[in-house]
């Protein structure tokens, strides 16, 4: 492949792509993405349990598209290789995926992590722990750096985005060091993936305020190796399907003001594409809400002083199916292939909607 | 060209402003009551939220 | 303004558009459409209640649009006017509006019907019916040919539009003649507008199946305009913001096999680029869905043979703020300006999706 | 059993019960109501999957029970036993019931049709017949003189109940003589059962209106039956957990008046506890609604007219897991054993409620 | 009003009582109530804009009641007068109420903190501060033996009631002596009342995950008073009609055990009638959840250990409009006058259930 | 009678209990295995917590 021109432009040569594990949500958003990507070309949407189907069968959506899924086993060379598979199958199949793409951007967590210990620590170990060193972690407000040509990208963690998206700033700012923090997620169903079970029934799980990790989330790992401080998390279903939001409630050491917060949040994010701070302001939005950014890759961010307890709360909504997955994985296979960043990427959202 | 006394940020301003409208920073939302014209001042506006919450 | 081409490509000449009614639920949506419109360029978006204000701050949506709202009574002269304000605004107003465009696209019931004597019937009169009989109805599917440089288009009602394009390919085929019809509708609360109220509130509208037309509905008079029969109508409020779907139960006056229905929606929507159809299959969305469309300009249609019952039923399902308003009028408009039929208009719906 | 007293008061003697199929969603409900019943002590609650273990593992409202399942297999004898299986198990079992018990009140469609030849034609065939002769349909409104006494009693379709709750005043006054009836029903995903399924899943299921059963429902046997009349029927599913609601378009033949159709609901529900006519009238609450009567064996029966259609509707609304189901099988034992009607099915719905 | 015996048993004589501001939503809830006490008549019902309407017409729920809405200046004299009206107007009637009934419950925050400062600290002032001294916070688990006999009880706040519930064991036993305490509140649209606007429109409000009070919440008053002990409050808008969820994340001076935890709540709970403890355990529901208490008095709490971050978290889940205000209501009056605790107050609630 | 591993309550069981077999404790709910019957001993089950959760 030879992508002649970094602006995503039409005259930019095309890649190929496969999507291992198509049928699933992450996957099935994939498929969206690239379906309208100026400068890619899905080769293949692998599917074991509906292999030859259309992918309209499964997901409504895509009706339009003229692609059958294949087995994973049959996999073509491509250029790029995204796979939205559970944990651990990228582990045991990531030579054979290298061998067949350039780069491969895996959107599970097998690769997010930098060492093999924090696997054995948080997940039950890594087959595959070679590879650890050369993933660069796919969240480009983080990694842009990196990302350039990288081989192998991990998608963060939805929850782990989120949060660390919200934090970011204050991070940089120096605002967290020696700072206590709690995060306090609210997700929908859409992250369980499409497998279901009894808990994730529409009956069982409408309406739900349920504390699904109330403690010891795994993504406490990515969130502490990427922002360098260990965070008391817990995280709650609630009634959508699309989206997560973290409520982060930082104690700093030293008192903030709001131009501080403001000047922090700039900074950092002034130029990012894909992130808007929400903070305040009139109106019915006023603070991050995920249903604002339901099928966009934006994520919102924004913050609140409570000087009576020396607090800053911070909020942060993505589409975890969006920033939270998908859309990040070509977010930074954007990058890594020198495309426009934002090529295939600029949905804008719903207003008014529901519960996306 | 104002400043945002919320966020700091620049603000641009419609030609014909008067004293006592409400106009809002693109960037932060927050509302800002024009308090003086000749050079434009902004001050926030007094705050909405009982009547937004719940 | 002169348009060079007719493909909507990035050398066609740009239109300037105004929205009046830009704070509203239909005219925010016309602003996000224009937003990301290759031969549109927004100058103005209206409201009275939000002058001066930026749009951002009603539709979270558009926070990264630079463009505040300004007066009604303020129009600058552009190529094409957008009006999605209640109705009665735009019979009042429309010498003026068509002073300041040179097409003006209303969404509201003002102009659909063809004479004075069916506002008198079915609304409380109009003040303006010299407009009525220059005016094109804006469904594409039923006003394709004379849209082509239309300065005055009306709009089609949603709950309209969905009976309509489920049952346009039956008219076509002759199925209708002397069938007696009955349309059962189910809708969103976007439908009502941003307006509000105490049946509208989150807790009192929320998990609803509510008759809210049990007969009557005013809908019925552009249905039989338009199909040329009438049909006995009523329609439900159901728990989702965005969606109307219509089920047509049709006695027809002679039996149908499922070849003539597949035959007849071919032949009516084989080229149309909205107009899915969509009638049993596999897996779980096997006939029009409202979630499926959502966001999209896409309508669902299909049907299904009750032969016992010499009945056939008919399905559609559209996003009434998308298909069946600002959709349907950005649509009508690239037709009317000679702009490609789908510019502006190519989102992809989402999978999954809860209750948009 | 020795039940002394007709009032239920409580020095009515106590009827020993059993469920089986507790740990389902009608089976959970027969929990619930039976907990409250004055007149009634559980003996017995089968579950195959979670035997040993307490109700309130499976139904969080039952967690003051002290109650732990047992198998189905280990019946002892009691006074009533309800059934709520998947259809097909109650006519294998029937022999062993009505050995265990004196009344038997089955909630499956095992024992609603009054022929063989009907489960050949709508159902699978019948393994135990000779029953069937003897069955009372268990909806009061229709069968309450049977009841008094009854040994084997089939609990109704949810969908038939709110049906033929809808129609039987106009069937009664002579309304549905020679009419043509379409019969357009949503319903909440508890109808599904406990079991699940991808496409009953929070993320698939949310926010749909979905055509589940376009034609040909196995309902439209039981409302012959017991109306008297063919109908075209239709089934929705949209987003609520429970709840049916059920518009009859009903083209009779000859006219009818509003004054008549008052007579009509007022003669038949008059003296019925748990119907009430809501047709028309102020405030946000008009017509019958399923979220109104949801946790209650209430029916909420209503209609209006389209004298331009020559068309009256009908609307109902129940809870499919109460009246639907669980309810009307208290409803009817209580009638079978000689218990005050309304003996622990005396719950008030709630105001607000979202979508319950 | 003489009750001759404390049981509550139908020999005891009945209170009459009166319902201030019986059209909104936490006195349409003790309507019903009060409509299935056994020792409680309703004398009246106010409404200023529904005077002389049935209360049926605003609460459908409550169509069977034979009871008409009257002015709130009309009051006759009752036992007991219930008002659920707007902070403010509690304070500026209670002579007149304090004449009207030997004991007034008042829902409302004007009577539940201690002292004049505090009113001019967190509300705009006090006009009645002489009642503040002798007012009773009517949360029976912290104040049962302050109600017996009390004239003026002051209902708690529900999301104030949600949060002390889940802390009381822990500060009974020392844990939060020293300790920091973040309480991340979720809660329903009818928090907000009958009353309306736009961000609690249907089209606004589903689907939400927002951010309503980020910080300095007036409820943070009543912990303080309660508990002594300051927290960091934040409260999130979310998609449910009723309900109110508190996440407390706690950090002890000193560790605890899991069956040191299990001890405090069965100390401060085990005798309690309308509190549970979930934490843990197997199946769907495994710790607090405010949808399996929707309808009921019950409230629902629990607790984790997150051993790396020295952390304790409780989970408490409610109904706002049940123990979070009416529930609580009738409780405390229950006590007050002399009924048994739990009269009136026995529903159980759903299962399955949407989102109540 | 036993007593709850996990909450410390008192716990009655079925008669025929058999050893691997999982009850749920009637308090705190959480799922025990039985490990021996005479007299009962009860551990807690292995967590199930990743078959639950999203
Ligand atoms: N959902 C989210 O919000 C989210 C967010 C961030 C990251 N992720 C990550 O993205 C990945 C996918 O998540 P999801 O929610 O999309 O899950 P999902 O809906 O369950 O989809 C999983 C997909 O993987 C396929 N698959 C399963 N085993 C496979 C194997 N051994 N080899 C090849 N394909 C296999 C499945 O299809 P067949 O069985 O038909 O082959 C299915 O298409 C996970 O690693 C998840 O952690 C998800
Ligand atoms: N919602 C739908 O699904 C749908 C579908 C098909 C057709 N439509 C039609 O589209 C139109 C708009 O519907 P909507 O749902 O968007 O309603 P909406 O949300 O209530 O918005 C109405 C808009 O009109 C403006 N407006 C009101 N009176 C006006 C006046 N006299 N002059 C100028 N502007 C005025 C309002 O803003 P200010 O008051 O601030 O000026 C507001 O922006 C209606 O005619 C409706 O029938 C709607
Ligand atoms: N849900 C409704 O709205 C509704 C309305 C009207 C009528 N009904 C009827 O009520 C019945 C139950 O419906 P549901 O919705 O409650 O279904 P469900 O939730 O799936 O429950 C079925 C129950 O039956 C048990 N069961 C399954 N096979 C069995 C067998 N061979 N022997 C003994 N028990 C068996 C299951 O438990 P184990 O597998 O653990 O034993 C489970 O408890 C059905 O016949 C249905 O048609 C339901
Ligand atoms: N909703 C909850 O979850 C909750 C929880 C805890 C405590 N509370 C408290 O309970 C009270 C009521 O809340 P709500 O949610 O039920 O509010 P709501 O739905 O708005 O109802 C307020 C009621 O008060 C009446 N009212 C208003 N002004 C009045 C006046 N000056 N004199 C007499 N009546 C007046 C209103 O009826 P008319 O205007 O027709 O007279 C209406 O019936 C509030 O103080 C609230 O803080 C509510
Ligand atoms: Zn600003
Ligand atoms: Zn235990």
């Amino acid at each position: 492949m030879a992508v002649t021109e970094a602006d995503g432009s039409a005259d930019a040569e095309t890649a190929t792509a496969s999507v291992v594990g198509a049928s699933g949500f992450a996957g099935g958003e994939l498929l969206r993405l690239l379906a309208g990507h100026p400068n890619v070309e899905v080769a293949q949407a692998t599917s074991r349990e509906y292999a030859n189907k259309t992918v309209g069968s499964v997901h409504p959506n895509l009706r339009g598209l003229d692609l059958r899924f294949s087995e994973p086993s049959d996999l073509e060379s491509v250029d790029v290789l995204f796979a939205a598979a559970p944990h651990g199958v990228a582990m045991d199949h990531i030579d054979a995926w290298q061998d067949a793409a350039d780069t491969v951007v895996d959107l599970s967590a097998d690769f997010r992590l930098d060492t093999e210990p924090q696997y054995d620590e948080w997940y039950d170990g890594h087959t595959a722990p070679e590879y650890l060193d050369d993933a660069v972690y796919a969240l480009p407000e983080i990694s842009r750096d990196d990302l350039a040509g990288a081989e192998l990208i991990a998608g963060g963690g939805c929850n782990a985005t989120a949060t660390i998206l919200g934090l970011l700033p204050l991070q940089t700012a120096g605002v967290l060091d020696g700072a206590d923090v709690v995060v306090d997620v609210k997700v929908g169903s859409s992250e369980g993936g499409a497998s279901g079970g009894k808990a994730s029934s529409h009956a069982e799980r409408s309406g739900v305020v349920r504390p699904y990790a109330p403690t010891g989330h795994r993504h406490e790992a990515e969130i502490e190796q990427e922002l360098g401080l260990s965070v008391s998390f817990t995280a709650h279903a609630v009634d959508m399907v699309r989206g997560a939001s973290a409520t982060c409630h930082v104690f700093p050491d030293s008192p903030v003001s709001k131009g501080d917060l403001w000047s922090a949040y700039r900074e950092t994010y002034g130029d990012e594409p894909f992130v808007e701070t929400v903070a305040g302001g009139s109106g019915v939005y006023r603070y991050p809400e995920p249903k604002a950014v339901a099928g966009t890759n934006n994520a919102e961010v924004g913050f609140e002083l409570d000087p009576g307890n020396e607090r800053v709360v911070t909020f942060s909504a993505i589409d975890n199916v969006m920033k939270g997955s998908a859309g990040q994985a070509v977010h930074a296979a954007n990058l890594a292939l020198g495309f426009a960043e934002t090529a295939g990427l600029q949905q804008l959202g719903m207003h008014p909607v529901g519960s996306p | 060209m104002s400043t945002c006394p919320e966020c700091g940020d620049d603000l641009t301003l419609h030609d014909d402003l008067e004293v006592g409208e409400i106009v809002d920073c693109g960037t932060c939302g927050t509302e800002l009551e024009v308090v003086d014209t000749a050079p434009p001042v902004l001050e926030r506006a007094p705050d909405l939220a009982e009547d937004w919450g719940e």
